[in-house]
């Protein structure tokens, strides 16, 4: 069975997290840019003397399928590399995969991944 | 550009344009005198700064692009690209005529209809320098108005007030001192050397009456009634347009001598120190309001202190220069803040630059000018008494109350028949797709993704035949 | 910038640096005459005029590149930057004299190969300021080309077409008229002022030869073969590259004077008019067609007009500037529809901006001109006949044929031995990584992630030694 | 821009202000003599070129702007600004005394502080003409610091070691040689034309320190010390920017002639080719060196072969004009690769364009001066000897030690007390939100969402009373 | 067990709907920029004279990690706050996570919401 | 029960997709712009003379929301309208939705497709 592993991340925290994912042998990843909320609250800027408030902070989203038995070991992967032990380091969730498919070759499950 | 050998020549091509402009003073002939190469010099040093004026445009445009939002981006640069045309066309046929041709009452001018019969020549300078110099200066007042209104007008509404501005209003305006009438010929004449109130106020008290009839942009008010920042789009873009505004103010101040003559370089020096003086103060200003020396005041105080000379940049010392445009920094901040609280959105400030800081510049004259000359009496604070400054009240003051009422009731007109404003969703999604037809930012720009053509969705694998190399 | 003490010495340097470029006459003394002082107007007019003509090529870069997409916007910024360089070095060492050298047969010049012996002078105009005038025009007529060549040449490709027009094909075509050439002796020569067949047409047949070698932009044609949008990534620069193109023209048109007579503010009268009534008329245009302004038409409205206006500028009154300017802004968008139409790809409008209305404009001048000079006869509207006419069609003619023909082996040689059109996966991808190594907006404007650098990959938190204050 | 009758009038009113700047001599009459109309034409001139320097002031900081990261861009654009303004007055208050006042044992000027009593003034140019050119030149020296402190400067320790360097370090090195002081004075006079040494390699060297002091940006650099590329942002920007450096040139190299006489087209001329060449050379360079024609350097290159020709702009050929660029331009290449190298992180090449080019070019009149002038030798491959080549090497050691000790030392105190670098939070973040209050690009340009304002969160769907049409 | 809601709004909607979110108590979100394609169609584009037409419109996908609790409620909100009643509108949905895991301090499940 | 069917592209092949799905009578389709890192690897850019690996290439997420009857056809097109062969093309997996709702109407599981 299939699992997608999903970590909101530091944008800065993208480069060992790929590496740590690479040295588990991870072969793909896919990476979004999102905007996080959350306990790290924004911050305050001013433009032409009025403040605003920024609250949406730039993070990344890095999505990993993987077989069932290696998403522990990725979600453990993640944890490490994208710790700075700061407010807003982010989250990783697991989701069960009904199906995975290679688009180039039609393999499916685990061959897929 | 033809190959000739004699350059003679050249000077009976000149003479024979000239007389076809209706003037034939200064034809070079064989002999050459000195007088005549003093007017050729005139005549390229206008020139030069026509063009240097008319390179404001651009400037404006950035400005106004920069501090307003993605979405409306090709429709600001739109409309002062349209600003220019409109006003070269509408000037050029009726506003050059209003403005400089023979006196009718002190109120308007009449003759030199289509730069025809009567057409106005100054000085040395032939009848098509005047014009061009004189042009680009309509096309300026004109153009400080697209800033205010921005980002909520209709394209059509604001086409329809630019040929008014540049054909009417801004020629009346511009004849009663400029062009001989009332205030030229009071016992103190007003001063306004170039154009601090004939073109800066006028067109930013015009940007306040749209500004006004338009009202705020859509979230540019909560609703407990306070201003909401609506932060600039591109920084760059306004920080260029204040240098090449910066470069073409090189050309409004000292072409507006008129002459090349040994008056040039005091202007220069007068017009630098205040446009230094202008920015630092704004940012020392905004700095100590808001905890950040913020870029886009620190420009707008530059073009605060710039606005603020262009009255007495003739008439005073560089230490005048240097208070009037550090005065101007501070107001300009204070004017946006005002305008910001009292529900007037002027998203890049155009009211408070050009309108506030073109009347204070103007009163200055009244209080800096460091002695009596042919043109301006002694100011207030080097003991000319307040002859000067009583003049200078009443100009600014007529010129106020005159823009106001005739702007206003143009923008109402407007607004009462074809409309003025776009409605809620065009504002929304931006006016550029909805009043040009596409986004001033391609799909690869901004966060939206290749748009299918109408005609065929399948195309992009296609590979043309002449593909190959 | 050395200190002196007495003017006099000053004209020493002059006149020392005169004589380098072997010629005396109008050397300065301590006594100078007013015939000295014009010849030093004259001079000073037209390198200005120059310094206006060389930032125009900022303004072709900007159209360029604001109306193509942002995968390929170093690729052009970079063509435009090596249009300039490759063709000043060109025209420099062949270029002028081919173009100004002692006539052969009135089909090529032949001397003053690298400014050298026989390099020609014209009027009172030093040897280098006439050359620098040239240069600048030189590299105008070959910038013009990339725009419609944009998105799928090969970068050294086209900078070896960028040599050959500015060192050859373009200097012939001036000779024929400006050097002295068999146009400039019909019994009534063909007239273009300041190169609306001599630049822009030159031009704008090239970028047709270019634009059919190449064949269209992967994606241009549908599968049913009907053409589809790409819309422009940047209007800011567009309408930008516009106003600076404007501003230029005032250094191109009154410049082509080549003395600083009184002919020069007619000439910027014509050129304003005529622009603004460009971008009128194209806006109304592409309104009615398409039922939207286009910014981006309206922008090669204004530069129509003034391609229009540009042969006939100093010949043509106001109100014929106007009908040029408004006719080449409507001609503008009917040929770019057409030019889409028949598969043509040429994403900036250059072939009909410049070839097309480069050939109305200078048949206009057969239509317009008011009255006889020593330079044209009256054009068929103001009573004179067709003599002009027949002239201005037989240069357009013969330059369009030649140009055609030259420009089209040019590019087909390329195409067959180093290759013109670059991959379609370059092509897909954009020309600014496979071309030039990296792409013309960085990682943090465009949606790609920050890239990781070959040597090591865990640097980003890496503090440098020095980074504390 | 009065309307008067009489020219005579206009003339006396230069007289007035020609008075007020305390000199009269060339004073308009009713008369007018061929000298009084050539000193107005050096005026004329030499204040046009102080505007195009002035512009200058827009291509750096386009350039650096360009060149470096998105979030950072709004601070740089505000340190040019700021540099300008804050030069402005420092050189208007003291600088100008320091460079050009009386002479106190060749070191430095002590008269007309503030524009006042004994301020210098040159040849036929009033004294604000000759400010005005000055002040633009200390402008530029100034701003070619940033782009080498570029995205990790505190703004205001920038701010104040900007008004030190206009105010007291430039004014000083140029006393040495334009303001009279002891390089002048050598058996063979330094000779730097317009500034490769006094205002290029000064801005150059002071750039270098300040890059020094400051360390590399944060991941500029691997664990294993080998440099990463930081791709520029915008490389429209930085192309925009070198072409309005170049015309800005134009008045930079030709204007250091401070007199409208026969020496100006030439410079032209040189300064021309020596950007054409050194943009070419440096393609070449990066192109062999990583097998692409990368475009950043190739601006480079260009504003090499500039910074390279401005001492000996006068002095050598056209042969040796392109010589001299196309070595600058490889020099270039070779020394930003150094640069990087050893550790020294310089975003947009300013130590090696403005510092290393610029000394460079200094030497090069040593060695290209064609013949003997009242100002130089002729050079070593003139067989002039190595007189003049001495002498540059003189000039251009002790501008080197003196600027490098000076500003470096004052970096380091600025480093020591109000610190000069931005904490690491800030840099990694950008500087525009930390030093200025707000991003460079709007929430609708980078990926960020739509910000909330402090006062209400509801108001985006309020409509404002005013706004309908 | 933790629920992944996520909804696909329209752009404008975003402050109701973060408003709603945090009077629901809930903490934290992850907003990404998306392209919608829908029943709402596209519109159509005119430039240099040719029409196109672009039927990807800007859309806003909020994502909210919380409790099997929460998540009937947090529906509702998103519901509500996102609602114009007019075509587009979007949707919300919601999916089973497996596991969650807060990267800064390796809390896990509802502890790291 | 609903299906959240999601592909990872090639860029250029969303037209195709597009077709494909609205072919297969799919109504609605979002889409994100994602990057990839994955056996495709990345290439290499010079900058001023110096090196650097882009890894991440830019793909495009594209979500459809289905019935269950309609989530292996949907796979289906998917995978014949983003082939093109060659390495990269892509994965399509499909995961569990628990709960839909349309936010305009308030219809709930199929109904709100
Ligand atoms: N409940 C949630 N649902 C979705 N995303 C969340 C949630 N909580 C946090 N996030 C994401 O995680 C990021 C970090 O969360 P935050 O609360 O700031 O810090 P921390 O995880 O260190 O407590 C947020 O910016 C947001 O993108
Ligand atoms: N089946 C679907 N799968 C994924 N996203 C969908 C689906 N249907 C709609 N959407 C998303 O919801 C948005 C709104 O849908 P639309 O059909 O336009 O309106 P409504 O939801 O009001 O019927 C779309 O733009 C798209 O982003
Ligand atoms: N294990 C994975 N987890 C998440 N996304 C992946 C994974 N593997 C590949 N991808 C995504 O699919 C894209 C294509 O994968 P790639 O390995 O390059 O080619 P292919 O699928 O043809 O073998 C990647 O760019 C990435 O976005």
């Amino acid at each position: 069975m299939i699992k997608l592993v999903t970590a909101v991340i530091k944008p800065h925290m993208l480069e060992p997290v790929k590496e740590g994912l690479k040295s588990a042998g991870v072969q793909g990843v896919t990476v979004t840019e999102v905007n996080g909320f959350g306990r790290q609250g924004g911050h305050t800027e001013t433009y032409r003397g009025a403040e605003y408030s920024v609250d949406l902070i730039p993070k990344l989203k890095v999505e990993v399928l993987c077989s069932i038995d290696d998403a522990e070991r990725i979600v453990d992967v993640m944890r490490k590399c994208a710790h700075t032990g700061k407010i807003g380091d982010g989250k990783v969730w697991v989701v069960d995969v009904d199906r995975l498919m290679r688009v180039r070759t039609g393999e499916m499950g685990d061959d897929a991944v | 550009m033809m190959r000739l050998k004699k350059w003679a020549v050249a000077g009976a091509l000149g003479a024979g344009v000239v007389m076809l402009w209706g003037e034939a003073a200064w034809a070079q002939a064989t002999e050459i005198s000195a007088e005549d190469v003093q007017a050729n010099l005139d005549n390229v040093f206008v020139l030069v700064a026509a063009v240097l004026v008319i390179f404001m445009q651009a400037g404006f445009a950035l400005v106004e692009a920069g501090l307003t939002r993605a979405k409306s981006v090709a429709n600001i640069m739109m409309k002062n690209l349209m600003d220019f045309c409109a006003g070269a066309l509408a000037f050029f046929a009726v506003g050059y005529a209003i403005a400089f041709g023979s006196d009718v009452s002190g109120v308007v001018g009449s003759s030199g209809w289509f730069l025809g019969d009567g057409a106005f020549q100054y000085g040395t300078l032939t009848v098509p320098v005047t014009f061009i110099f004189q042009v680009a200066f309509a096309a300026t007042a004109a153009t400080i108005v697209s800033g205010a209104m921005a980002e909520r007008t209709k394209f059509r509404s604001y086409f329809f007030y630019s040929i008014v501005i540049s054909g009417l209003i801004y020629p009346i305006v511009v004849h009663w001192n400029w062009g001989g009438g009332w205030l030229s010929t009071l016992s103190t004449p007003f001063h306004d050397f170039a154009g601090s109130t004939m073109v800066h106020m006028t067109g930013g008290v015009a940007a306040l009456m749209g500004a006004m009839v338009l009202g705020p942009r859509l979230g540019k008010y909560g609703s407990d009634g306070r201003p909401r920042a609506i932060p600039a789009h591109n920084i760059p873009y306004a920080v260029l347009g204040t240098f090449i505004l910066l470069v073409g103010w090189y050309g409004f101040n000292p072409g507006s001598e008129l002459a090349a003559d040994g008056a040039i370089g005091g202007i220069a020096v007068t017009t630098t120190l205040a446009a230094a003086a202008g920015a630092i103060a704004a940012m020392i200003a905004i700095w100590m309001k808001s905890g950040k020396p913020d870029v886009a005041m620190a420009a707008n105080g530059m073009l605060a202190g710039l606005v603020g000379i262009t009255a007495g940049t003739a008439a005073v010392s560089s230490i005048g220069a240097i208070v009037i445009g550090a005065a101007a920094g501070f107001i300009v901040v204070a004017a946006v803040l005002f305008f910001d609280r009292i529900r007037i959105d002027d998203p890049v400030g155009a009211i408070s630059v050009h309108g506030v800081c073109g009347a204070f510049g103007t009163i200055c004259v009244g209080l800096f000018a460091t002695e009596d000359s042919d043109f301006w009496k002694a100011g207030l604070f080097y003991g000319g008494g307040t002859d000067q400054l009583v003049s200078q009240v009443i100009g600014v003051a007529a010129v106020g109350v005159f823009v106001a009422v005739t702007a206003g009731l143009l923008f109402l007109a407007i607004k009462s028949t074809v409309g003025l404003r776009v409605s809620q969703e065009e504002e929304l999604a931006g006016l550029d797709v909805f009043e040009h037809g596409a986004p001033g930012y391609g799909p690869d720009v901004t966060p939206v993704l290749a748009p299918t053509p109408i005609t065929d969705s399948r195309a992009t694998a296609t590979v043309p035949t002449g593909a190959s190399s």
